[in-house]
This record gives C-alpha cells, structure tokens and sequence, in this order.
C-alpha cells in the first residue's frame, strides 16, 4: 500500500519533459516534490501563473504573489504572468497538458465528483470543472476507499458532477487504474498489494 | 477629462445606486480593490449583486459588505473561508450563483467584447448545465453561457498613468481586467499614479480607455494563507 | 458647399474631450488635423493601438508602427498597444465612443453601404463591419451625390450593406443630416448651401 | 525539450503537409512570419488554407505563396495591393472567405481558448450573415461565429526567452497572439533569443505555453505605405 508521497512519487512519472501541468491541493501539490531532476515541467497557478515556484523563505512573503489554494509562494526565471480570462482560455483550449487532482468519487465511464456533497456546506467548484474538461489529460490521485471502506471507484458517481467522462487515470493507495472502454484497467498494483485486493476494493467494473 | 480622483468616495459618488450589479476583480485577498468596497460599505448602497471570484474574508474585502447585509447575490466560483457569508446563504439571506472559475471570468471578458454568449464544454454533463443551451460542434457537446453585463466595475491595479494606462503586479493581475471590461463605468484604485508617457506603451496591461476613474490610496494587501519553507 | 477639409473641420465638431474616436481613411483622416487645442481625443487604430500620432518625420519610420491603413506613424505620451482581438474586443464592446468614416450610399434608416461593388474588384471589408456594428456613435463624412451627381443618401441602399441600421449622423459637401425615426432630418446646412438644394440632392425622406 | 531551432526550414520540417490549415499572424507587411513563409515557399507544401489578416503583396509574405500556387484557399478581411492574388481569384483558382477583421481575431483567439463559437453583432444583416445561425440577446440579434482550429500557427514576435515567452513590438503584435493560440502547434520567428529569466514576468506578452518551435532570423520588415510629415 501506499503512502500520500508514494502517492505523489507514482503520480510524477506521469510528467514528460516540457510539460505544462497543473496541479490540484493535497496529494496533488506533494508532486512537485517528485520531478525528477532535469526534467523541465512548467506548473501553472490558475490563478494566472506560469512556473510556480516553491513557498518563500521566511519574510520574503509578498502578498501579489499566490497560488490557487491562496498560499504565498515565489517565481522561477521562466514564470509569467496573465489574467484570469487568459490563464482559463489556456486551460479551457487544451493547452496545459495534464492535471493532477483529488477526487470524491470516480466513476468507470469518467466521471469525476470532486466539488460537492449535497446537504454539506459548499464552498464552490473553484476551477475544477474548467480545468477537468479542458486539459489534455486529467490524473485522479485518491484513496481507493472512503473512511467507511466504501470504493470511491463506483460504477456511477452518487455526487454531484464535477465534469462527464473527464478522468483518464486514477492513481490510488492500492495502485494505477486507467479508464477505458467498458469500465477500469488495472494497470499496476502498489508495493504489497495483489490484483486481487484492488479488485475487491473496487466497486466499478474492471475490465481485462 | 481628469480622470484621477482624491478619494473612493469621491470617485464612486454618483455611481452608487440600490439594487446594482457591480464586477469586482481579485483572487482570494489578492488584487482584490480594499478601498473601494470600503467606500461602498460606507455609502450603505444596498442590495448588491457582485460578481466577483471569492466573497472576502469575515472583516475583510466583499465580507465587510456582508456583515452590513449590502449584498443581496454573489456571482462566484468560491465561497470558502466566510462564515458570515454562510450565515447568510444557508438562513436563505443570500442569493448565490456558482460559476466555474473560467467561465466567470470569460463572461466578463466576453461582455467587455461585447459577445453576448459563448460556447464551452467547461460543466457539461453537470448541474451547470442545467437549463442551458446545448450545442455540438464538431461532435462535441458544449453548453452556451451567458455575458455578464455589470453597471460598475470596481478593480485594484498597481500603477495607473494620468489616462488611466495600467500595469498589475504578479498573481494580483487576475480577474482584474476583465472585470474592469465588463463595466459601463470602471473605476480602479492604485498604490501609485505615475505621469502619462513614464510607461512603456508596449507594456501596458489594460489601457486606459477601460478605466473612467482612478484613486490611489494605502493597501493593506492581507495574506490570507502565509506559507514559508525553512530558510536554506 | 464645403471642402473636404471644411467637411473634416465640421466633423471634428462632434469630438469632446476625453473621447477615445476611430477615424476611418480619406476625409475622416483630416478630422485629427481639427481637434482643438487642449481638447484630449485619442485616436485609435484598430490593428492594435490607443493614442495614435502623427506622420513621423523623413527617416524616422519604423516598420513596426503603422496605422489602419499600413501608413508609418507615431506614438504619444499616452499611447498603449494591444493586440487584434484586444483591438477589436474594445470595438465591439462599445468602448470606443465614435467611428467617423466614409461611405459610398447610406440609407434613410441608418444603413451603411461602404465595402463592396458587385461586379468590382472587391478588396475587403477590414474592420468596417465591427467598427459600425460596435462603437457607440457611427458618423459619416462623404459627397452628397456621387460623380454622376446621384444622391448618395437613399431611400434603400443598393449596394451590399456593412451595417444595417448603424449610421446616426452623415455629414457631406451640402449639410449635417441625421438619422431619426422614419428618415433623415436636417440638422444644418454648408456655407451657401440652401435647405432646398440639401432636399433636393437627396433621395432619402427628410423628415421634419 | 528545446524549443530553439537553427532555421525555419528546420523547424517547420515534420510540421507541414498538403491541403492543412495554416494560422498566420501580421497585419499588412508589419509584423508578418516572413522567414517561414520562406520556408514554407521551399518546402513546396500545396493546398494550403490561410486564416491571415491580408494575404501578403505580389512577391512579399504570403504573395510569395501565390506566385507559386500553393495557396488554395484565404480567409482574409482585407486582400487589396495584390495583382497576383486578383488575378487567381477571379480566374477561380482560388478561394476567398471574408471575414470582418474583429471576427477574425476573435475566431482565432476562441479557437486557442477552447470556445467552438461565439454570438456577435459583427455582420448582422449582411452578406456575413448568410446561412449563419441568429440568436437575440436582450432584445438585439446577433450572429454565432464559429472558431478557426488550425493544424499550425505561424508568427513573428520580436524577442523570446528559450522557454518561448514573447514580447511583440509596437503595432507588429497585431494578429500574432490570437494566431499563435489556434494552431495545434506554433512556430515563432523572432529578431533576437535572450536567456530565460531575463524578461520581466509581469510583461511577457504572449507565455511561453502557446509556442512549441522558435526560430532566430534577420527580418527585412518592410514597409507598405511609407509616410512622413516635413521636418519642423
């Protein structure tokens, strides 16, 4: 089984030189810490920013330079700036190339709930349903099951939509699942874990 | 035509009127125009729509204006960190309008272009999308949006030049300009107001014909979530 | 009867001060030459700038500053660039409070015929179309009657239309009309020129 | 990955092919992808659709792709001081779509922001209008403008970092950024290469995230209407 880093650590070798990627709040943020060295990556903020870089040093805080989670970070020598209708326009015309994000529920065909549970206090859907049915390829990095044990890897999500048919691969404590035609494939187990557990685990259908 | 105001009360004097709808820029506490919605606290106009990304904080930003209950709707993608603007929601007080964050600010842009409507996949297939058009376009199926149309954009720029030229700084860029496009009348608040000809003409963010008045004043700029790493 | 620059001189009569204006080629070029002093008008040149200046001078033209109509120009203390969808964002939306501009036939409803000639040569619409569609006030300067002495104010315009119900004020050699409900009402006539000569060269119903 | 290359030819090599849709950025001769089109002229590549602005004069920009016939076909607002460009048009060897100049940019500009169409009131009850579908908005009937996808996009910027952010200069920014945001790839020419980290963020023009290939060239730039006023 693995660990939030491992989490992470597994969710980085998804990056390619070159790439533009966004990254969600939680697990997602810890990938940052997982690029291997070399490897040219861009992070965008949604917030309108290209080539995050790490929070600053203490006293170095400036309060015009945040990340989408509102936190103060730092620029890198590659980073831009534009405003939000621009920073959308990228992520809405397929630009960044994938995002890594946190989910509720997945669902076998796709679907993603990430953004609310009825009856709970709502927050808002903030730019995740842009950014789930705008990038080129939208990674889920998750426990496999709920605090109740229950799959969070459903035949159909019972939340409230985030985006239809979005997710392309689902990355969790048990291991690697892609979504494809019919239902999830198991691409790979993690340390310890046997086909068999993320099957049973599993409440979506998994196909091959 | 002077552009350049002394104060925010000054500037919004007879912009102000009950039941209006006014576009705000900022992200989080960031660019957010701190004067100017103090100005509007104090001229107790009332029944506010807004549309802006975020709601403020309790005593800080739109939330001043939510604990004198000047603001009847919020247009926004995220409302987190408010309890008085949960107060308010959950007792039924308060009118909120989820927006995708993209799609917020794209009916800004778009109004400011004067595109009325636009296509986008951004909530199709979800509660968005309900009670909208849909379309396909090249096999796809995208829902139409609507333009927001606001009577008063109120933004937070970092320097203005005397014909209202603007530059932003950094992340506090965001909803700014297309918030200040989609305004019959914008009115922005400054750190500094430098002579017309000492910016580059090439560098300039938003020009001035977007921007009708302008206030420079002392900012806060409140950090909402100060991060740090250990020093090297 | 005026000139061409009387005509410019009487058109730059509807400037104000702090008016951001769209001058179009031909007469509506001389209008800049009759703004009066300490009146602030910016010009804007719809390939992407905000405060358009004069011809240089001889040996100081650069390739990368041009004007609508690809002549070499200047910049001015308050000039901004932007690029074309900015340009015409700006247009579009209405913040550009007049568009002067010339016109082959306009129509006693407010259309706009300036862009093509069936059976001619057509060049191309450029930003006509947006230009009349989206500035705030659509005012045009040309000859009352064309070069066979047939008016160009019409009933129906004959010619493919730029903009349908879009022009508010028309200024020619013979007088100032404008464009109001059911036809086109005098509003002034040229030096010499009698409101019976104005009716008389114009086939479009005067009203009033 | 780099993004430098040493020619055009070079980094147009695996781009082009026969009957594909090029972007191009330029307004008139200012500001236009002259040493691609070069390339594209050696290249031989035929059938090919333009989305530009102007298609060029007789044997500069895109005219140098007339006289050799491999344009098939322009969506242009604007194509006089071409006789070649003429000639072919009314001979019917090739087609022209006229597009008002702010529809256009914005088709462009939507295009690279995911939005597959957009509702105007550029064109409304004109020959544009023809066959497109009308829509009212608040009592004004506009009509929807779908957007320009295209297989590559071609510009000229006047300096890069190696990352590919971009500052335009002066009126030459024109149609490049909506150009460059198109295509599924784009290719940028430029006067000069400077090392990343040495263009202030918060003035890049154009983010390094919408250009894949980057070429350094010297550039004749010239001039179409020269006009001077005498010496004071």
């Amino acid at each position: 089984m693995w660990d939030r880093d491992q989490m992470a650590a597994r969710a980085a070798k998804e990056l390619e030189d070159g790439m533009y990627v966004n990254l969600g709040i939680g697990i997602p943020t810890l990938v940052s810490n997982y690029i291997p060295e070399g490897m040219n990556v861009t992070l965008q903020s949604e917030n309108g920013m290209l080539g995050m870089g790490p929070f600053p040093f203490e006293g170095q805080e400036d309060s015009d330079l945040i990340n989408a989670g509102k936190q103060t970070i730092t620029e890198l020598p590659q980073t831009a700036y534009f405003d939000s209708a621009t920073s959308f326009g990228m992520i809405r015309g397929g630009k960044i190339a994938m995002a890594i994000l946190g989910a509720m529920e997945v669902a076998e065909n796709g679907d993603l709930a990430n953004w609310m549970i009825p009856g709970k206090l709502v927050k808002g859907m903030g730019g995740a349903m842009d950014l789930v049915s705008g990038v080129g390829r939208v990674i889920v990095v998750m426990d496999h099951t709920n605090k109740h044990g229950d799959s969070k890897l459903l035949r159909e999500c019972t939340l409230p939509l985030t985006g239809k048919s979005v997710v392309h691969r689902i990355i969790t404590n048990l291991g690697v699942l892609d979504v494809v035609s019919g239902g999830l494939e198991i691409i790979e187990c993690a340390d310890g874990i046997s086909e068999q557990e993320v099957r049973s685990a599993t409440e979506a259908k998994i196909v091959n | 035509m002077k552009k350049v105001y002394g104060t925010a009360e000054e500037a919004l004097k007879d912009l102000l009127f009950d039941g209006m709808f006014i576009a705000s820029g900022g992200f989080g506490l960031c660019g957010i125009p701190e004067l100017l919605l103090e100005a509007i606290k104090d001229a107790g106009t009332k029944d506010l729509t807004f549309a802006s990304n975020n709601a403020g904080v309790d005593n800080f930003g739109i939330g001043i204006l939510l604990e004198t209950r000047q603001v009847k709707k919020m247009i926004s993608s995220y409302v987190g960190e408010n309890a008085e603007f949960m107060r308010q929601y959950l007792a039924g007080e308060l009118e909120l309008e989820f927006n995708p964050q993209g799609t917020l600010a794209e009916r800004m842009r778009s109004a400011g272009c004067g595109i009325p409507g636009f296509y986008t996949k951004t909530g199709v297939g979800t509660i968005i999308a309900d009670g909208k058009e849909h379309k396909d376009f090249n096999g796809e199926t995208y829902i139409l949006e609507e333009s927001l149309f606001a009577d008063l954009s109120i933004i937070k720029a970092w320097k203005a030049d005397e014909t209202g030229n603007l530059i932003f700084r950094k992340t506090a860029r965001n909803f700014n300009p297309p918030a200040a496009m989609c305004g019959k009348v914008c009115v922005v608040e400054v750190e500094e107001i430098v002579p017309t000809g000492s910016i580059d003409p090439d560098l300039i963010h938003l020009p001035g014909i977007y921007v009708h008045r302008i206030i420079k004043g002392q900012h806060e700029k409140r950090i909402e979530q100060r991060t740090t790493r250990p020093a090297a």
